[in-house]
């Protein structure tokens, strides 16, 4: 296994996974940091599904959502002519689907605790909802999500049950660095293993790193 | 007044314990004082006005356009009402810039070029808020925050201002730099200004309608200068009783800064810090507690004014040593005067009774 | 005495079914830690509480025996397994052998990983053996467990997948298209030995023992299981 | 009044494009008044007597107990030091209702059971805040916060007690309910109180020791009469000079409500709400806007004091049309009166002559 | 399988691993919510160690640590007599350690929304900086704070790469239900599997319509 297209991979696949909940994480986010609304606490429990059951089990609801057969993978196979499962596109979504409620919930703290005086003051002066949540909730609500976003990343860079589940692995385009360090480390090549291992932690000292750089230039 | 009245609010809000109730007629241009006790329902009735309070019901229209008509279900949103909005605590941005936080508005509204609020190096200059503009709120202290509050509200080009006690913060100095300023805006600008304070000088200098409030009622509204002459109003809404006459300049003398001023039933010399023009018109404010009377015309004091006046009613005052007299300077022109019961005694003062009103040059406020 | 017995996670309904009996009969009760043989072999390496290991293949056990963590002379043989080719149960087959996996019409094949699942080792020596397996190497998808293969095979995610004969008959949804003969294909044992660091060996012993007998033989018979070759 | 002074404070605090660097010493009990334009450094002075401003290094006693010194590395936690301090914006614990807010600093330093502060009831009935124990602050209006504010710094049994502005969100009514309240615990605590205020009714009523910044650096300080009676002060501190006595009531009249206060120098005749008793004590404050004079003592007036004086001094007033004059009235006791220019030339008043200051007894403020 | 049993044994395991957490969680959220200290990043890299390794790794560097001779698991066994792995102590660690960085995270960005003035407040008012710490920063954060247990919860429900490695499949002792659901679907028992599926989703559903209580009153 080349270790430098395994980084790349990883961090590619991670960060694509990472912007791509951004949008809907966020406004889901919004959404359930709002007072109680019908079928509130059913979202959340979906939402945090692929927390509480085990990867594998994940890996297996996806595998029937988007396999072959399943209702989403036949239309994008049929429709569209796009393979999902044993591809990239099935790690970036395992990776997707597993970090998207660390993100939500992050996110949703950062939205209640924004004071909502500063929004009623921005409609006051011609914003309206889109507007005022841009230019004011979201940068108030900026450093929490920046923090779920780093943890969102950093669950990327180690989700492993679910993408194996439903992405396989095939040499050279679906490895990521938390599949390599699982295979080394059930060969018992714990040097090899703790290669991967390093370049994960620095990794992840990086987006930690960077995401302080960017609260700090925020505040 | 009331046939010119062009803001229709018939407003209640309902909160657990407090209950605004109003029904109010207010004129579409000049300024509308919002007087009344702590608690008693200024902030809520503002930001009823601003579709700030979910709960409001009723009917509200300004200058024209109904922003709200729960008969209808009509409810326009609070971005399309076209408001300029000073809240009573700070309320800048703390993650924008000073200078941010005054593009904010302006930004979304852009005024039009001619308009008095346009220009914002005038406009912080005038403030003494240039220095700070790559500030964070955050560093500022309590009166520069709410200076760059009421410019932030001026530059976006309202059409309605609201005014949250805009300069309890700020010493008298700069009061008294701002207070001209908001005069020349209210004068320039044809928008109403509905205006919260707590002090009386502000409202009488700044306003030509008042509401007085009292636990989310109207107890009074009307234009200022006859709401003020009422004697009746409950005692404690202002710190004295007063009257406002609203003259004319006939002479000015430039050198002594001393300005006759003349208005039905009399003239009163007062001074100007700045030359006036022969004809322009003004209003004066007397304080009850500033006006004695005299059983001659006096002579040798430094008391400029003295003019003849009927004694036409007598009420006691909230001093329980005092009394107010209200006078007839003729023409249908009021005038109050608090004096001590004492003094009322000693000189026989009565009713009907035929006196000379002195008022000191530097007592007239304007 | 208590016996903790790491076994392979396929061996879990024939040993459940087991248990009690031979508890009833000798007093040991027994205890099972179920997992992939890989995990258990690194569980025993870092000293994990085991009496007795049941593995799914040879190499792992021997990577323990060399480590000096068995007690010698009580390694034995007790299974076996054969390879089997599936599709899935509701499709034409498009294979009859495994030559067919060549053909354009079987777009991916799912095997166990060779480099961490014994199923994917044993899959990878044989389709070596028939010269097949360096030709298949863009239709192939490696898994990290027997289940995943199975999975991708019933989800029609692969066309075909090659498991353990055990396994197959444990999915409805998938057929079995060939069967690699036992005399054919790769050596396919499950070990079973006596952990040196156990606590009471000679019961483990015991155990160990017993499990080639014909009383867990027959049990193991039931579940697709075939006894070890001469 | 430097001899008695307890407090002694060589602070410097320095933020970027803004240094407080004060050197004071004030009396260790009574009210200073912190008075300054906005910026002008009096909230972060209040901070850094407080502990929260963690740049302030220099000195810091307050009667006895030594707060601060940079040069021997010594500073007391915030916590340790007894403080009331009621902040320039609203400051409740949002989490906690009312009640909970007000207990908070209660139960961490209880009061002596004699102390004036100490009962509850008394304090929330007053400060017209009983009805709302049970509230969350974030429902509550402006000057409601600010009274609760206000209550539980006085139920933190402080021995210093910092107020920033604390009035600045009441109306006239609620605060001249206060107002007697704070006089009456100024008199009763033994504690020193400083006091940051906008409003100078406020300060010349409560404050017996007035300082004044400017630019983050002391302008003057002292002793309230002798500081307000300098008129070389920078213009535009107050809205108005003034002077204050200290007298002695020497008779009442309970019917009139009428006092007679002498004072070395002459005899005031007052109004007064409540009953006085002869040889009690009063401080009595008298603008100069107030005072007229005449050439003759006038006769027939409402006017009901006219005292003899001598012109001392005159200079120009902040209005370029009134100029100040300074008033010896004998025996040392000084009294202002700002008259027009006009009036000055017409009457030919000047240093050395010999006038009559008439007062009225309603304009004298207690 | 006791399906009651593993429940409950979950439900425990769960409910403890995030007590356990709380403590040292909320003390190290506060300490990187304070602007930049020597070492901060590095003690954030390794808190959130965790989430980029895959569980595997994790749960076999815990082995290396807490096995019988790893330096923590030998001192418990020949000076304490306690035994960990492969028995509920190991199931414990295994999901407190994986649900550390969640609430971490989380609490961080909930102590760094609470406005500091309060603080200064309750200073001036008397209380120490413990007693200001615990009884306005502290409910102050309250929401995010809960937030972040109940994430932890979650993840605590749904736990099984590291503890399938240090605490084994052992019935009756160290199965919980995501060890239950892995080990059904490993053989083909979808609907066992199902049924344990059902019971992490109402446990998750439960905790987080309780949160949503708790934050309610607390409001
Ligand atoms: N952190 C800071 N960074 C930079 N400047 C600051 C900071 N904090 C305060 N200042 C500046 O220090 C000056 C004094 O502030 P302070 O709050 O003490 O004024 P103040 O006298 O209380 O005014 P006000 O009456 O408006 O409340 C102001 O000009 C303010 O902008
Ligand atoms: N959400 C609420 N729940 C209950 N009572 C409320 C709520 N909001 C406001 N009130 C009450 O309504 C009354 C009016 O409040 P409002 O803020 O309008 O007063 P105000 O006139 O602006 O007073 P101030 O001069 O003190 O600012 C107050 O007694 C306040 O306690
Ligand atoms: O028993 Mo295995 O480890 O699934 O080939
Ligand atoms: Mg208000
Ligand atoms: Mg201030």
């Amino acid at each position: 296994m080349d270790v430098l297209q395994i980084t790349l991979f990883t961090l590619a696949i991670a960060l694509a996974g990472t912007l791509l909940i951004l949008p809907p994480g966020i406004a889901l986010a919004w959404l359930l940091a709002r007072p109680a609304w019908p079928g509130k606490a059913a979202v959340e429990t979906l939402v945090a599904l692929p927390l509480v059951i085990p990867p594998v089990a994940t890996g297996l609801i996806l595998l029937k959502l988007v396999g072959r057969r399943g209702p989403l993978g036949s239309f994008f196979e049929n429709m569209l002519g796009i393979e999902i499962v044993f591809t990239w596109k099935a790690v970036l979504i395992a990776t997707a689907v597993m970090s998207f409620p660390l993100f939500v919930r992050t996110a949703r703290v950062a939205f209640e605790e924004v004071d909502p005086r500063f929004n009623q003051v921005a409609r006051t002066l011609g914003a309206g909802p889109w507007d005022a949540f841009f230019t004011v909730t979201l940068p108030l609500a900026a450093r929490g999500l920046l923090a779920g976003a780093v943890l969102a990343f950093a669950r990327a860079l180690g989700e492993f049950g679910a993408t194996i589940m439903i992405a396989g692995v095939i040499p050279g385009e679906t490895i990521t660095l938390a599949l390599g360090i699982y295979h080394h480390v059930q060969l018992g090549r714990d040097a090899e293993a703790s290669v991967l291992l390093a370049i994960s932690i620095a990794l992840a000292f990086g987006a930690l790193w960077l995401s302080e750089r960017l609260v700090r230039k925020n505040a | 007044m009331s046939a010119a009245a062009s803001i229709h609010a018939r407003i209640r809000v309902a909160h657990p314990g407090f209950t605004l109730d109003v029904d109010l007629a207010l004129p579409g241009r000049g300024v509308t004082a919002l007087f009344g006790h702590s608690g008693s329902g200024k902030t809520t009735c503002l930001r009823a006005f601003a579709g700030l309070e979910p709960a409001a019901s009723g009917f509200l229209s300004v200058n024209g356009e109904t922003w709200l008509d729960s008969g209808r279900r009509h409810r326009v949103p609070v971005h399309r009402r076209a408001l300029g909005y000073v809240f009573q605590e700070a309320s800048l941005f703390p993650h924008l810039s000073v200078y941010q936080n005054l593009e904010y508005g302006r930004r979304r509204r852009p005024p039009a070029p001619a308009a008095p609020s346009a220009d914002i190096a005038d406009l912080t200059g005038l403030l003494g808020i240039g220095h700070l503009l790559d500030r964070r709120p955050q560093t500022l202290s309590g009166g520069e925050r709410q200076r760059v509050a009421i410019a932030r509200a001026l530059l976006a080009s309202p059409r309605l201002l609201l005014m949250d006690e805009p300069l309890a913060a700020l010493d008298h100095a700069r009061k008294a730099e701002i207070l001209p300023y908001l005069e020349r805006l209210r004068d320039a600008l044809d928008i109403p200004v509905i205006y919260v304070s707590h002090s009386p000088d502000e409202v009488i200098r700044l306003a030509d309608h008042l509401v007085l409030l009292s636990g989310g009622r109207v107890a009074a509204s009307g234009p200022l200068a006859s709401t003020l002459a009422r004697l009746d109003l409950p005692p404690g809404f202002f710190d004295d009783a007063s009257v406002v006459i609203d003259g004319t300049v006939v002479a000015h003398d430039p050198d002594y800064h001393f300005s006759t001023v003349a208005f039905p039933g009399g003239e009163l010399r007062i001074t100007r810090p700045s030359p006036d023009v022969p004809g322009r018109a003004l209003r004066i404010r007397i304080k009850a507690g500033d006006v004695s009377l005299a059983l001659q015309p006096p002579d040798g004091t430094t008391i400029a004014n003295s003019l003849p006046a009927r004694i036409v009613e007598q009420i006691p005052a909230a001093d329980p040593g005092h009394v107010l007299l209200s006078l007839d300077l003729g023409a249908g022109t009021r005038l109050s005067a608090r004096i001590t019961r004492h003094s009322r005694d000693r000189l026989g003062l009565a009713p009907g009774r035929q006196v000379w009103a002195q008022v000191k040059a530097v007592a007239v406020l304007v | 005495a208590d016996l903790t017995v790491f076994a392979a996670a396929s061996l879990s309904d024939a040993l459940n079914e087991l248990a009690p009996g031979y508890a009833k009969a000798t007093g040991d009760k027994l205890r099972f830690n179920l997992a992939s043989s890989g995990a258990l072999t690194r569980q025993i390496r870092e000293g994990a509480p085991a009496d007795v290991i049941i593995s799914a293949d040879e190499l792992r056990v021997d990577q323990l025996e060399n480590g000096g963590l068995l007690l010698p002379g009580t390694r034995k043989t007790i299974l076996a397994n054969t390879l089997v080719l599936v599709v899935a149960a509701d499709r034409p087959a498009p294979v009859a052998a495994m030559s067919d996996l060549a053909s354009p019409a079987v777009r991916r094949v799912a095997f166990g990983d060779p480099a961490t699942v014994p199923v994917g080792t044993y899959s990878k020596e044989y389709l070596g053996k028939l010269g097949l397996w360096d030709g298949l190497q863009a239709k192939t998808v490696f898994l990290d467990n027997v289940r995943a293969v199975l999975a991708a095979v019933e989800a029609g995610n692969a066309d075909a997948g090659i498991v353990y004969k055990t396994d197959a008959l444990i999915s409805q949804k998938v057929k079995i298209a060939v069967e690699v003969p036992l005399a054919e294909g790769p050596s396919i044992t499950y070990p079973v030995a006596v952990v040196k660091a156990g606590k009471s060996p000679e019961a483990a012993k015991r155990f160990a023992a017993w499990l080639a007998g014909s009383e867990a033989q027959a049990v193991f018979a039931k579940y697709g299981f075939l006894p070890p070759g001469p």
